[in-house]
């Protein structure tokens, strides 16, 4: 149990953090001390990451003073200090063995004699300690999503016994390993460990913290002891709205069917079901890991899944991304650098993409690209995309730009279905307010959108229906006027643990 | 850029030290590929032309074809009087060989005969069947007494060389004379490593080989290793050693038939097939009528003679 | 260029241009630097009989090095173009010397480069394979064809039709080179106006991306792949008309030449960046360098350090200059 | 039988270790010459020189690199030792300088990879070219031959086993040691799987990966002087092109081209298998022409068998998950 006796082990005043002249976080103040679990919840975008990253020492803060055991810091120095973060992103070396991973920065032995049984040894112990069993000779790849998470604690917590920062570490986990986590943070905090614990599973955050900061925009607008805040109050200060207040007409969907799916199952979800009217905007509300992009992009067969899919009524029976595209389907991906844009081809050329052949005037058939600058000119404009040049490579741009570039050659291809996953991602207020609009804008001219996003205001703002998908399954809908944030978060943030009871 | 103004010195105080009349003469030369013998043959060239006062353009084509093609061009761009040529294979550079021809240059095929060419106009080298067949009579004349079966290693040049095909020729027609010869051919590219394994490979599947011929005695310290390897290194006159003759005349082959580990050695004459093209060339240059085929002859010298002979081996060193 | 630098206008526009224009080919100046240095140390260097030899020794390099950018611009590579030629050479001479037929040779040797190409293909596309093992294999596989087929001696019984259009020359230019020429062009044309070499270049720069557009993936890696193989078999069957005969060793020493020449010009071996151009001027440096020196009078060997290094520095400059640019 | 399975996937080179045995067998059927004791050295002495060379070149390729220019440094290691000798007749002077000189070159590619971060490939290739001319520069493409005495590293016997055999023992033990006992060996594999991860995890990426060119040289440079003392002297050219044969061995022992993963111990029996390859068709008398075509299509059954397991495995995973998914509930 938390030792408030002690000297709090990190204590932070006023910590603010701005990149070029932009603030991220701003005037965030609290004590952590020996065993104590506290919980930084917030929605996506509220400053988390940063906050995280100049707890574990990634970042320097621009301002606010920093004691570590009571002795006052500039910057936290993760191994000296005894700080050290699991990020979202595991980075372990995948074919090298759990006691390699574990011990590569501080090997026992001599530099030229590694002692091996002594690294297994060391990271046993370290395991057994926090009770789980995994061969320490077994290569990581071998292991499971949920035991690499343990691996990756188990490291952390090699080299950094006084405080400990847990991102996100449940999303990728069965209910059996999440409860084995539990116990683990449990064993921890009776050593005199303290934890920071950022999660969006409520339910995990009430039946394991002590105590809880609130971030939103950027600010600390809460902080205490969970035991004296309900849930339904933490939530309303993470969303900072009850209901929509929508400032978008997104107009009133038709009842004519668009698209609709039924009971389609792949490897990662499971007999999900929905459809969606010209238009109307769906919106698919969930945690990172439920299986939404998953979904979308089986929709847009790039995946392969087994069910119906129906277009207009008709059933697809060769689901292929060049049948989907015949058939006015378009898919915005969420992973912008990765799988959207081309980064060292121009502008145009990341414009015209997807339809190249409507973007050219050709004399001869099947050669030329005359008018393609003029076009793709066009299309900048209309979406509104600040560039140098047309000529200029998409790397340059900013995202909210980038993000435009890549709307901009999916609506080129005039789609009547549109799939948007997480279309204001890393994206500026502007741009996101312009990219709402275009979306109010295509729906009301008859394109059912199907919205996937981890933003839930954006949702309950532009959407006309939400859906909620929690590993692998659809598990409740809400019409807009029934929209409530936070009935929405609760059902996409219940963990298998609650369902269990 | 020293040796390029050295030799145009060089050159310029030849021309003026003869009492020459007629224009400066400049003979290209186009070498396949640079090994020792080559090189040899290449430094007698020279050294010929320096003494008739001719400007030589040298050019290598590391053993690429095309590479060589392209050099003979330049050769007939640079309006050389003559070219003397050492193809990297047969038949490899005839088109080039033709453009200096319709160019009204004269072309003289050096060490490596090109007996298809519809463009050389005369040709010096090694008169390899004689020296395949010298080799093979004392290899004949060393295994006679033999009963049973005889099986000899012939290590190859490389099949498309015409050197190779005759040297060959004439190692099979010595070894005619016996009626109880077996021989397995192992092509080697002229490469030592491979011939290294080859001889590896076939003492493997015939352990009872009596005699190797190697169409480059630069190849005898393989077989050497190879029969260290299987412990049977025994030098001439010794119980159970293995006869080994070869071609060429380069140290290799000299320390091993000095020290008695090979039987003995064709010497090919380096120098006299240098002056020899020359020669040729000169010859063509001004218009006279030359022989089609020129070939030297080597001599063969045994582990008895061979050390008295010294001078006259280009190898030895 | 368009509206915007329409707009700028004026002299500061145009410097801007002619420096953008030197960063997409800084093989440019090197050329322009090499052909002034040369002629001053050679009076045959800028002759026309000099130029015509550099054009037709130079045209199978070049075809093959048009089939290697494509599979660089796809972020692959093929090591098996160098023995494919010399396959296609020796069933191609084999096929003439037995029906003396230069049309059936012709089919022969771009038969021969498609199937290697397809194999390629497939194995890479289809099947997902590393492209460096993958032409490794292949290109053994080839060079023990033209080995085995040709018994390791050049095929005779060239037509002398194939052997006369060796020495055909329009206007100077060696009949082989433009062939060369014509492949060029329709390279140039095929990558940068069609919606396949458009594709393609997008699929270099990033290959999901490419799949996430709806960009068949798949087939633009066997085409490439075929692409290269066929003109391997074209060059092949160049090198016959240059050389006079098939010669079954004909391509296994290009491999170097030619990835050097692309490399020079500035195509990355990552993908998506590059272009045919910028081989043809790769290509060129190393040809008139090779030239040059020759006509110099430096030894080979001496020759092979400058190549090394230059390879080293223009690869370096050009992957340099188009990071930074714009 | 998931056991059997578990140690076949972590144990990639006991895949090339069956096929071996497979050969070998097969090979011993045919012929009664291969299973002697003499034949079987005979076998490990000509492989000799590639298995050295692919243990260096294992540690290269697991980083993620590779070193395309090891036949030219091959070539003039061999030149500089030989030229030293002949001028010189040091023994201790030649070899000092030829191993030095191997690692040199090594390093120089390691530096140039690691500064100027073009990829390995184009940097030894560009590498390959110069080596290879300078080597001919320096003996002028003329044969040296060597001293009969250095004929003990390629076919001398210490206590009744081969030099070269010897040698390559102990290269291939001190690789071991290296890759499996040091941090250096640990870090050479991480970096291979991650060099972003290494360098956010403060490793020394760019001293590694200098070393393990350097490594390559070094073992390039021993396998010069085996190689040298078996074919008994300087031919030009030698060694020029070995290092594919190298690179297949290694890919053949199971190391993944791309760094990350692999064994010391598959590419000394990967080298093995491709000289067994020589010496089956040399005992079926086949052409040896057809050797490059076998060695082809064996290297391509190799990774397509590769990929096949390893999409099987993928498989596995995505069905376990699958299975996860469809036992937990879907209702609130």
């Amino acid at each position: 149990m938390p030792d408030l006796q002690a000297a709090p082990i990190l204590s932070v005043k006023n910590l603010r953090k701005s990149f070029s002249g932009k603030t991220v976080v701003d005037d965030v103040s609290f004590d952590v001390y020996p065993g104590e679990i506290v919980a930084l919840v917030g929605e996506n975008g509220a400053g988390k990451s940063t906050t995280k990253n100049m707890l574990c020492g990634l970042l320097q803060p621009s301002s606010g003073e920093i004691f570590v055991a009571g002795a006052p810091v500039t910057q936290i120095k993760g191994l000296e200090h005894g700080i050290s973060a699991v990020h979202q992103e595991l980075s372990l070396f995948q074919s090298l063995s759990v006691a390699e991973n574990m011990c590569i920065t501080d090997l026992p032995g001599a530099k030229a004699n590694v002692d091996w049984k002594q690294a297994d040894r060391v990271a046993q112990e370290q395991l057994d300690f926090l009770g789980i069993e995994i061969d320490t000779k077994a290569s990581v790849e071998s292991l499971g999503a949920g035991k690499q998470q343990v691996v990756e604690i188990a490291k952390a917590l090699l080299h950094a016994d006084k405080l400990l920062i847990l991102d996100e570490p449940t999303t990728s986990l069965t209910a059996p390993e999440r409860e084995k986590l539990f116990v683990i943070m449990d064993r921890l905090r009776e050593k005199g460990v303290a934890i920071i614990f950022i999660s969006h599973f409520m339910d995990e955050v009430y039946r394991m913290s002590d105590k809880f900061i609130v971030l939103r925009d950027g600010k600390q607008v809460g902080n205490g002891y969970l035991k004296n805040v309900p849930r339904s109050k933490l939530e309303e200060m993470m969303v900072g709205r009850t209901i929509a207040e929508s400032s978008i007409d997104i107009g009133i969907p038709t009842d004519v069917e668009a698209v609709r799916v039924q009971s389609l199952s792949s490897y990662d979800f499971h007999d999900v079901s929905f459809k969606v009217n010209k238009g109307e905007i769906l919106g698919i509300a969930g945690l990172m890991g439920a299986g939404r992009t998953e979904v979308v992009e089986s929709l847009f067969g790039i995946r392969k899944s087994e069910g119906e899919i129906y277009i207009h009524g008709q059933r697809v029976n060769k689901v292929s991304i060049a049948a989907m595209k015949k058939l006015g389907l378009c898919y915005v991906t969420e992973d912008r650098r990765g799988k959207g844009l081309f980064g060292i081809r121009p502008v145009k050329e990341n414009i015209s993409a997807a339809d190249i052949l409507r973007f050219v005037s050709r004399r001869i058939k099947g050669f030329g690209f005359r008018g393609e600058s003029v076009e793709a000119q066009k299309i900048v404009k209309k979406m509104n995309v600040a560039i140098p040049h047309i000529d200029s490579q998409v790397n340059n741009l900013s995202g909210g730009n980038q993000q435009k570039v890549m709307l901009g050659r999916w609506l080129a291809t005039q789609p009547n279905i549109c799939i948007l996953d997480e279309p204001t991602k890393g994206v500026d207020i502007g741009a996101k307010f312009d990219i709402h609009n275009m979306i109010a804008a295509l729906a009301k001219s008859g394109v059912a959108v199907i919205i996937v996003s981890s933003d839930l205001p954006e949702l309950l703002e532009v959407s006309h229906r939400i859906t909620i998908m929690r590993t692998g399954h659809m598990v409740g809908e809400f019409q807009r006027d029934q929209f409530d944030s936070v009935k929405i978060i609760s059902l996409a943030a219940s963990s298998a643990f609650e369902q269990a009871h | 850029m020293s040796k390029v103004l050295g030799s145009i010195v060089a050159i310029a105080m030849l021309a003026s030290s003869t009492l020459s009349f007629a224009k400066d003469i400049t003979i290209g030369l186009s070498v396949d590929q640079l090994f020792e013998s080559r090189v040899g043959v290449t430094d007698a060239i020279k050294a010929e032309a320096a003494k008739q006062g001719y400007k030589l353009i040298e050019v290598v084509a590391d053993g690429d074809a095309q590479t060589q093609n392209s050099q003979i061009q330049s050769l007939v761009t640079q309006e050389v009087d003559a070219i003397l040529v050492c193809a990297v294979d047969q038949n490899t550079i005839e088109r080039a060989l033709i453009g200096a021809k319709r160019a009204g240059i004269p072309v003289v095929a050096y060490d490596r005969a090109l007996p298809d060419s519809r463009a050389v106009d005369a040709f010096v080298g090694p008169d390899s069947i004689s020296d395949g067949l010298a080799a093979g009579q004392h290899m004949v004349d060393q295994l006679k007494g033999l009963s049973g079966d005889i099986v000899v290693l012939e290590l190859l040049g490389a099949l498309n060389d015409q050197n190779g095909i005759d040297r060959s020729k004439g190692f099979n027609d010595a070894l005619k004379q016996l009626p109880n010869v077996e021989i397995v051919a192992m092509p080697t590219d002229w490469d030592s490593a491979r011939a290294l394994a080859a001889t590896q490979n076939a003492f493997q599947a015939n352990p009872d080989i009596k005699a190797v011929f190697a169409a480059t005695d630069t190849q005898i310290p393989s077989i050497e290793t190879v029969l260290t390897d299987i412990d049977k290194m025994k030098s001439v006159g010794e119980e159970g050693h293995v006869v080994v003759t070869g071609v060429n005349g380069s140290n290799d082959g000299y320390e091993a038939t000095r020290k008695g580990f090979a039987d003995g050695i064709v010497v090919m004459d380096l120098a006299l097939t240098g002056q020899t093209a020359v020669h040729l060339a000169t010859a063509l240059i001004n218009g006279e009528k030359v022989e089609m085929t020129n070939v030297i002859p080597g001599s063969f010298y045994t582990s008895e003679n061979i050390e008295s002979n010294k001078a006259t081996i280009w190898g030895a060193k | 260029m368009d509206s915007v630098y329409k707009a700028e206008g004026g002299s500061k526009a145009k410097l801007r241009n002619s420096l953008g224009a030197l960063k997409t080919y800084p093989s440019v100046p090197i050329i322009v630097s090499l052909i002034i240095a040369f002629s001053s140390f050679s009076p045959y260097f800028l002759t026309a009989g000099n130029a015509e030899s550099i054009l037709a020794a130079n045209s199978v390099v070049m075809i093959a090095a048009i089939g290697m950018t494509l599979v660089f611009l796809t972020g692959g590579i093929d090591l098996s173009i160098s023995t494919v030629i010399s396959a296609s050479a020796v069933v191609a001479g084999t096929v003439m010397a037995s029906t003396g037929s230069i049309a059936l040779g012709s089919a022969a040797a771009v038969g021969v480069g498609l199937g290697f190409g397809l194999l390629n293909g497939f194995l890479i596309g289809y099947c997902g394979l590393t492209p460096f093992i993958t032409t490794m294999g292949t290109q053994l596989i080839a060079r023990g064809l033209a080995f085995v087929i040709s018994q390791g001696i050049a095929v005779k019984g060239t037509p002398y039709a194939l052997l006369d259009f060796g020495f055909y020359t329009l206007w100077g230019i060696p009949g082989v080179m433009l062939i060369c020429i014509a492949i060029l062009i329709v390279s140039i044309v095929g990558l940068s106006q069609t919606t396949w070499g458009r594709e393609l270049m997008l699929f270099g720069s990033s290959r999901d991306s490419a799949r996430y557009t709806g960009i068949n993936t798949k087939k633009i890696e066997l085409s490439v792949y075929m692409i290269s193989g066929v003109l391997a078999g074209i060059a092949g069957m160049i090198s016959i008309a240059n050389l006079g005969n098939a010669i079954p060793g004909v391509g296994d020493t290009l491999l170097l030449i030619i990835i050097g020449g692309v490399v020079l010009g500035g195509t990355s071996m990552n993908g998506g960046e590059g272009s045919i151009t910028r081989t043809i001027l790769g290509v060129g440096i190393l040809a008139i360098l090779t030239n040059g020196l020759n006509l110099m009078g430096i030894p080979f060997y001496d020759q092979l350090i400058i190549q090394g290094i230059l390879i080293f520095v223009g690869n370096g400059l050009a992957m340099k200059l188009s990071s930074n640019k714009r | 039988m998931d056991r059997f399975k578990q140690t076949f996937s972590s144990k990639k080179w006991l895949a090339i270790a069956l096929a071996t045995l497979a050969l070998g067998i097969a090979l011993s059927l045919v012929s009664t010459a291969f299973l002697t004791f003499s034949n079987i050295q005979s076998v490990l002495v000509q492989a000799s020189v590639t298995a050295i060379m692919a243990v260096g070149m294992t540690f290269i390729i697991l980083t993620g690199g590779i070193d395309i220019s090891m036949g030219a440094i091959l070539f003039f290691t061999s030149s500089l030792f030989a030229k030293i000798m002949v001028e010189t007749g040091s023994y201790s002077m030649a070899f000092t300088a030829a191993i030095g000189c191997a690692c040199l070159l090594g390093a120089v590619n390691g530096l140039l990879v690691v500064r100027f971060k073009i990829i390995p490939l184009i940097t030894t290739l560009a590498t390959y070219t110069m080596y290879r001319g300078m080597a001919i520069h320096l003996t002028g493409a003329q044969n040296i031959p060597v001293p009969r005495e250095m004929g003990f590293l390629g076919n001398g016997k210490l206590m009744g086993i081969p030099v070269p055999i010897l040698l390559l023992a102990i290269v291939f033990v001190l690789g071991l040691y290296l890759l499996n006992k040091t941090r250096f060996g640990l870090y050479v594999k991480a970096i291979g799987n991650s060099e972003q991860s290494a360098r956010e995890t403060n490793l020394p990426v760019n001293w590694v990966t200098i070393l393990v060119y350097v490594i390559g040289g070094l073992t390039t440079g021993i396998a010069a002087l085996i190689l040298l003392a078996r074919v008994g002297g300087l031919q030009s050219g030698i060694g020029i092109g070995i290092e594919f044969t190298v690179i297949a061995a290694v890919v053949l022992g199971g190391t993944k081209l791309s760094g990350g993963s692999g064994t010391i111990v598959g590419s000394v029996i990967g080298a093995v298998f491709l000289v067994l390859i020589d010496n089956g068709l040399n005992l079926l008398n086949a052409s040896p022409y057809i050797y490059d075509i076998v060695k082809g299509v064996v290297l391509l059954a190799a990774v397509i068998i590769d990929k096949v397991s390893f999409e099987r495995q993928a498989k596995h995973l995505l069905e376990q998950k699958a299975l996860r998914i469809k036992s937990t509930s879907g209702v609130a």
